[in-house]
């Protein structure tokens, strides 16, 4: 099968938190995309003035009306620029690529944690919907800077239980994810699923090394995006030389398969 | 998309001295497609000139530190580090896998003594599907020789005769665009036996992070490539073209085929693509499909002829 | 604009040696912005924390054949070629209209023999507001001699001995990047008795045109400025500063308040902006009006804190 | 006083011949607009894909609506991605630069010949308005490939006496508009006034080198445009270094005036 790229085109575009924006894109290629955890590599505008894609996860995808949505913070030179995009214009789509979310593994009645921190949040949104229609019980433990940072609150607490916290305790609780997994004991799961800061991947993989299912999904900066330029590499335990491709191999692997 | 039409038709077909025939003169330029296994996945790799596959080394290497790539203005920064699996794998995996392919292999060779050079090009040559040698004297990457290699010309030349005599392929030195004088070296290694040079490299850089107050790359500098580059490229080449008499393929910021056109009249005979194989995966048979529009409103038959029409009579 | 509010306060202030102190950093780089004059049409020069003048040498030159200029990817191609109205009116005209504004003129010297180099800056020393000169040992466009000074480490120190025995003035050495080694280029000139430096001058490029298929520039080559080559200048100031104890200004590609302080980050104590003046003509007043505001954003007292802090501790 | 820059909403922007486009732009920029012959300095876009302005003419200005009208032919990157921009969106304009016609000179009843090719024909247009404007009598010799590039036709009817030539005669005469002068033996005229490419200009020259009020109006390719540069000189009579800048100095020249 061929990989693909597309043409989609703006529906939405609007800031739904503090520099935080989401953005709905519409066209064919949606069809391709159904693995949460995935990501889509968008260009920047036209010209060259960003020459490189950016990296975006599949936040949620309607298949009936080909759209998918995104949620990024503008940032940098290119999110920015983003941001600006006007409803109309088309976005130049590469994907989906990498290696999403192991859903096949839950099964229905299964008590799965997504755990999620800033633009970490937005590839759990699908995610949790895609389990819970297989049955999946979903709790979700998501942190923020501050209340002003905070997104997507409401969707996910329709899903399941879901904690928030921020780390001025100026919305939900005060601290980080891993002091709500201490604090609520949340500890029987079948699985946990995690995107975010690596500060916060890196404290949960010593808490669950020893775990069968627990995942997170990783960050780097990319050239092609699809495996080919050795941009994305992250060390494997087993030597020197072993490595993963964030892009091609992840961005999801299990704790403690590649090091952090 | 009309790539088969292209490639059946030989306006396009480029003959690169006496040792190498490519159907189309549209390269993917080493570092840029891997071993080609990724792009397969979106068209038939058939449809490119030849493709130049990432730098092989003795011995596997991991590389630098991430993060490897930056962006600049109509560039991108990279320090990949020779990242590669090493030549048994290259050899064991890679090159049967491509051999799927009617695609000839132009096979780039780094390493950090001459010893470790001609190991790789002695192996590697005995692969079926490499038709030609690049060897990588100018990745800015590897503290550990490489630069060296590229910048003097006397080390250059020893380099060339020693991996002549380790194969019979035809032999493509890629030249570092980091050099007070790029013909001199051109000039060196063409005595030394050269079937042809491809060039450039890219030019070393750097970016800075406003945040954290440090280069951006964990390597600190990289080597800058993309449409940046360009007229770096095409200046050396043009000199270079009328210097040696080995043909050139040329490469440095190639986005289009107006592009390629412009490295033909400059001096290639051929073309690398690299960088924008990451903005655009279909680029290089993008382009393969355009060229021969642009040799009709060029009113010119055949593609070889515009090699050197920049400085020719 | 806050043009006034920033020329005030002392944030912005950067001393430069022991020799000279500039009420900011931001200079217009020479050849970019004449001899001041069209600038003032848009706004007070007493805004700059000095000017780089449009190289002079001996003669009047009218320079190279138009066209001289290209565009490139966030670049461009020049090939003045020097044109300049010669010594004699600089210092009867030029420099005696600059001195109703407040600001210090840097004087870029260019010529193809010591002897030139000498007749000038000894001369224009002794204009009032010349506050330094600027040995342009880099400008590619000028076949006889200019490329030659600044490529070789020998004969560039050579020249700044004698410069620095003709005029008691700082003396910056303009950097060629075409070098394979700036680093010992720059040691040599400092060696020799320099100053400061000056770096980046333009990298040298070329454009051809598809439709008449010659370079576009009559010259043929030219030098590349602009976001293009920030990269390379970013690299080469990060690595001679850390080699060096002389202060350099920097320059290539500059066009926002962010890009001046990566260029302090890799080790600059004040910057060049040319290309940008053309893009906007209040580049400079708009940079110096947003420099204080960036060091708020990043908690710094002082601009002059920031030089060096890429590599630094 | 000080030059000015100034951002112009573009509220027309169409196809009026075969790659040739009007445009008109509007805002308080326009106030200072009223001298034919000089022309504006345009940023393409606000990326760095197109570093340089592109220097282009005045063809007409309305103060009252304060609106500038250029006609420019779609040719170059910079130029075909003006042909794309929309109406709403803004252009950054720098102007008016230059030295324009110099119709200060022309008295009412005095007859001004106008010879313009190609894309030299929109400053003529300005020139022709300001100059009936004050009694002149105006005829217009105008110079285009072929028919399908022929524009402004009606219009410059409307100002005077116009012969319009098409080099392959799909349109008005056949030739070019030093054959039009010979064969309507143009040649009672106060001044003549020019624009076009080199050779016509060239030809134009030879002809009147000796006629006090012939000008001619210059193509150079620019950097500042406002004479910092030295990009855009030519050579002048005088001596090996004399020169004058076209965006300063010009780009109106009195013929002879400088070497082309
Ligand atoms: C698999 C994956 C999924 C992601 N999903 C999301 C998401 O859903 N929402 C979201 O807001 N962000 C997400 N990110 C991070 C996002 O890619 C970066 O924030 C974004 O690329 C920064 O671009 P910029 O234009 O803001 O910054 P610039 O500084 O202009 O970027 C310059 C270059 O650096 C790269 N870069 C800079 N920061 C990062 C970073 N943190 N990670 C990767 N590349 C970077 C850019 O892609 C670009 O190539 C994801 C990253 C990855 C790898
Ligand atoms: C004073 C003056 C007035 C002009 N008035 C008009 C006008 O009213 N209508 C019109 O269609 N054209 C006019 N031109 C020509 C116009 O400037 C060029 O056609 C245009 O700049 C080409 O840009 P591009 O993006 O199409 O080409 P590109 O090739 O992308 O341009 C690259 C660079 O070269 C320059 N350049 C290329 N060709 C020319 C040229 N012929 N003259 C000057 N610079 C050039 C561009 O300005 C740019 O800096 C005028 C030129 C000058 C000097
Ligand atoms: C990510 C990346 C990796 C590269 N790796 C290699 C390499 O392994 N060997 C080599 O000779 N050149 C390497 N290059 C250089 C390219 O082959 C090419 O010479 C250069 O990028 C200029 O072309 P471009 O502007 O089209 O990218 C690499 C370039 C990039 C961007
Ligand atoms: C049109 C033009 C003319 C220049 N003339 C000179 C010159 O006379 N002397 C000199 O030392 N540098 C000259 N330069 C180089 C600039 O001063 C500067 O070093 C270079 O352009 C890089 O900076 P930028 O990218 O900000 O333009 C010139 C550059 C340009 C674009
Ligand atoms: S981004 Fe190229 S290999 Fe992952
Ligand atoms: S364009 Fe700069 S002097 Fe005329």
């Amino acid at each position: 099968m061929f990989k693909k790229k597309g043409l989609l085109s703006i529906v939405e575009n609007r800031e739904i938190a503090e520099h935080i924006f989401t953005m709905k894109l519409e066209g064919e290629l949606v069809n391709e995309l159904d693995q949460p955890g995935q990501f889509v590599h968008l260009r920047v505008g036209q010209g060259f003035d960003h020459l490189l894609r950016r990296p975006i996860s599949i936040c949620d995808v309607d298949h009936e009306k080909q759209q998918l949505t995104i949620i990024y913070r503008a940032e940098g030179a290119g999110t920015v620029a983003f941001s600006k995009q006007a409803v109309g214009e088309q976005v130049d789509v590469l994907g989906p690529l990498g290696q999403g979310f192991p859903i096949e593994e839950r099964k229905a009645g299964e008590h799965v944690v997504l755990v999620g921190g800033g633009v970490g949040v937005p590839p759990l949104y699908y995610l949790s919907k895609r389990l819970k229609s297989k049955g999946v019980i979903v709790s979700h433990v998501l942190g923020f800077s501050h209340a002003g940072a905070v997104f997507l609150a409401d969707e996910f607490a329709k899903l399941g239980d879901t904690y928030i916290t921020t780390i001025d305790g100026s919305f939900g609780e005060q601290g980080l994810v891993t002091d709500v997994l201490d604090r609520w004991n949340i500890t029987e799961w079948n699985a946990l699923y995690s995107c975010g800061p690596l500060p916060m991947l890196r404290a949960l993989s010593q808490r669950f090394e020893q775990h069968e299912a627990a995942y997170i999904s990783l960050e780097e900066r990319m050239g092609c995006g699809i495996g080919a330029c050795f941009a994305c590499v992250c060390h494997t335990p087993e030597s020197d030389t072993s490595y993963k491709k964030i892009c091609t191999h992840g961005p999801v692997f299990r704790v403690g398969e590649v090091i952090l | 998309m009309s790539i088969n039409d292209s490639v059946a038709t030989s306006r396009l077909e480029v003959k690169l001295g006496d040792h190498l025939t490519l159907r189309n003169p549209v390269i993917p330029a080493s570092g840029c497609f891997g071993f080609g296994k990724e792009y397969a996945q979106f068209y038939e790799l058939d449809a490119l000139g030849a493709i130049m596959i990432k730098a092989t080394t003795v011995e596997p290497r991991f590389g630098n530190p991430t993060p490897r790539v930056a962006e600049t203005k109509a560039g991108m920064l990279n320090a990949i580090g020779l990242q590669n699996p090493g030549l048994e794998k290259v050899l064991s995996e890679e090159l049967p896998w491509l051999e799927r392919y009617d695609v000839p292999i132009i096979a780039n060779i780094a390493g950090t003594t001459e010893e470790d050079y001609i190991q790789v090009v002695e192996q590697i040559s005995h692969a079926p599907n490499v038709k030609a040698l690049e060897l990588n004297i100018s990745c800015p990457n590897v503290k550990l020789g490489g630069i060296t290699f590229g910048t003097d010309p006397v080390i250059a030349a020893s380099l060339v005769r020693k991996v002549k005599q380790a194969s019979s392929l035809p032999l493509y030195v890629k030249l570092s665009p980091n050099v007070t004088d790029v013909v001199q070296i051109a000039q060196a290694v063409e005595e030394a036996g050269a079937d042809g040079l491809s060039m450039i490299n890219t030019l070393l850089g750097m970016r800075i992070d406003l945040k954290t107050r440090r280069p951006i790359l964990a390597n600190k500098s990289g080597g800058l490539s993309g449409p940046a580059i360009k007229p770096v490229a095409i200046r050396m080449i043009y000199e270079v073209s009328q210097k040696v008499n080995i043909p050139i393929i040329g490469m440095g910021g190639i986005m289009t085929a107006e592009d390629v056109i412009e490295f033909f009249l400059a001096g290639a005979s051929a073309v690398g693509v690299g960088t924008a194989n990451f903005v655009d995966p279909y680029v290089c048979p993008t382009i393969i499909s355009e060229l021969e529009g642009w040799l009709d409103k060029l009113g010119v038959q055949h593609i070889s002829e515009l090699t050197g029409m920049g400085w020719k009579g």
